[in-house]
């Protein structure tokens, strides 16, 4: 450590000193990857995460400098350097960081060389173009083009690059004709130290519609519970009633019980009995007097 | 179901349902029959009107089921 | 559909839903039996398993129901 | 129903439903007690298998609802 | 369930669903009764229209079974 | 609902549905614990295969019978 | 389905779902509580409108079933 000291500019130092304030100062310290967001957009992002979050941006050579001096488990965010890393210091959660973070992001117009997020679809339809070398332009990445109404038309939807594949220069370019901006563009959280762990993307994205469907799965749950283990709560005494009138009436009509409050079932019962041997026997020759169709 | 199909025979063919109508009919299908069922079926078929519990049961489950549906995104 | 009730009732008690056994049962009912009806009755009830029958019957009603409806106009 | 719900909970104590114990339970609710709806109850109920029963009507229609569309066009 | 009943048939006797009753209609059935329960039971029923939940109960069984269907992907 | 949650979370927890424990999860939970609640609920459970019972669909939701009472008038 | 419980327990009891109240309720049935989890959790909840999802699975209690399968690894 001596040594780096020794060699470092006095600016350089401060620089680290700086970074290792800010990973003290905060539960949670994030990597993030700034690479190819412009500066305009930085700035909203500084803005909005204003008041939650810190971005600190600085060479990767700093940082990695100042995890190395902090030693222990925090210097494994090293490993998730991507492309010109950023810290980001909160308070929050890193759940919330992360959750944060996807807030933040918009989309943009594909770069050549870019890879594709998710697969980028030009759907059918018309366009505003007219005829011209657009058309071929078309063709070149497998767009089907037709010409209609003195307009360029696209005639079947394409899949024109798949996820993860890269996006070359033909393709960007029909892309930004079109006005298909399929790249996130935002602080994208590579990893995020928290409490003597480092936690990765995969463990950090929430999926809260699934909780929200965890949420109403455990609630139907004890609903049945209390249901069928007949114990009333307010929420289901209705239904445990509900549930026993059922059965009592069940069994009634089951075994042909004559009892006032169940004679309508039994009969409706018998009738619908009577009505599928009808249909059966009707199949095969047996003709139905109208009164029984009625 | 036998001394209801019984019930619903005499009903369709006009007849009164009777301790008596009911038993014979039964009978005549070779029932041994229960006299406290029978009992029990011509007393809870006093009140009530046949042609309409008919017509219920035809149209109710039909119609109960369709809102049901609808219902189920809510 | 007395006749088709008559059949049921013969089902139920075990009986089998022979020509005869339909006449007698409708009779004791007071209906005027028609021989060519209760003949192809019981023909056509040959090939149906009526237990099979009642019992979609019974489990859906929904389904009982609406080949009801659709049948009517026949 | 007084009469199904005193078999209902004779059966959930795992009692028998016999004459006996049913008119016991109903006149311990206050009810005042016709034999004849007794005996028709419990005969029945003879040859039922109550927690078949139970289920039966309860569960079916679940399973129901597939193949009642199924079965509309037949 | 036996609690449920001994209620339910309180309710359709005309009698009021006090711990007393139901303990008594327990008993009749020769059920042993826990106290807990029975005041668990009372409490809940304290705040509920039976006869509302009664008749609802009639009406739903038939619609009840098509929204489980559609909701199932869920 | 608070007691049969407790229970729940207990049961997923792979520990005994006492009343002890129900009673230490409920406090932690800040709820103001009533003793019947927790014995009668304990009492109920006793018997019962959670596992299925939690899976089993419940009939007739109060909020199923809704679309149910709509459809009546047909 | 703990954490779960645990954060309907605290909702049902009118409590906050804060990481300290999970914890607590979790530890109070002898659960080893897993830090992150509770953060995902408390984080996931707080844009999950609770009474709504609770909403939904009242009106089809008996699709519960089916995801059963599907959620069994969470």
């Amino acid at each position: 450590m001596a040594l780096y000291t020794h060699h470092l500019p006095r600016w350089k130092r401060d620089e680290v000193e700086e970074i290792k304030r800010g990973i003290q100062e905060h539960p949670v310290v994030g990597i993030v990857n700034m690479h190819g967001i412009p500066a305009s957009q930085v700035q909203d992002i500084r803005r909005n995460l204003r008041g939650t979050a810190r971005v600190k941006m600085s060479r990767n050579t700093l940082i990695e400098r100042a995890l190395n001096e902090l030693g222990g488990s925090v210097a494994d965010l090293k490993e998730h350097f991507e492309g010109q890393s950023a810290l980001i210091f909160t308070n929050e959660n890193p759940f919330r960081l992360f959750k944060l973070l996807e807030q933040t992001k918009t989309k943009m117009a594909a770069k050549p060389g870019e890879i594709a997020p998710e697969d980028i679809v030009v759907p059918k339809g018309p366009t505003t173009f007219k005829p011209g070398p657009i058309v071929g332009e078309f063709q070149q990445v497998g767009i089907p083009a037709v010409i209609e109404g003195g307009k360029v038309k696209i005639r079947e939807t394409k899949t024109v690059v798949k996820k993860g594949e890269v996006i070359n220069r033909k393709v960007a370019g029909v892309l930004s004709k079109l006005g298909i901006k399929p790249m996130d563009v935002g602080l994208a959280l590579q990893a995020a130290y928290y409490r003597g762990s480092v936690f990765t993307p995969e463990m950090l994205a929430i999926d809260e519609e699934a909780c929200a469907k965890k949420i109403a799965f455990a609630a139907s749950q004890a609903f049945n519970l209390s249901v069928n283990a007949a114990i009333p709560t307010r929420l289901t005494i209705g239904a445990i009633i509900g549930r026993a009138v059922s059965e009592a009436r069940n069994v009634g009509v089951e075994a042909g019980v004559y009892e006032k409050d169940i004679i309508d079932l039994i009969i409706g019962r018998a009738r619908r009995e009577m009505l599928a041997v009808a249909l059966a026997a009707q199949a095969r020759g047996f003709d139905l007097d109208e009164e029984t169709l009625k | 179901m036998e001394y209801i199909y019984a019930a619903l025979l005499l009903h369709n063919a006009g007849k009164e349902i009777t301790e008596e109508n009911v038993t014979a009919v039964l009978k005549s299908a070779g029932v041994e029959v229960q006299d406290a069922r029978v009992k029990a079926l011509v007393a809870a078929l006093e009140d009530v009107n046949i042609e309409e519990a008919i017509n219920r049961a035809a149209l109710a489950p039909v119609a109960a089921a369709a809102p049901a549906a609808a219902a189920a995104p809510a």
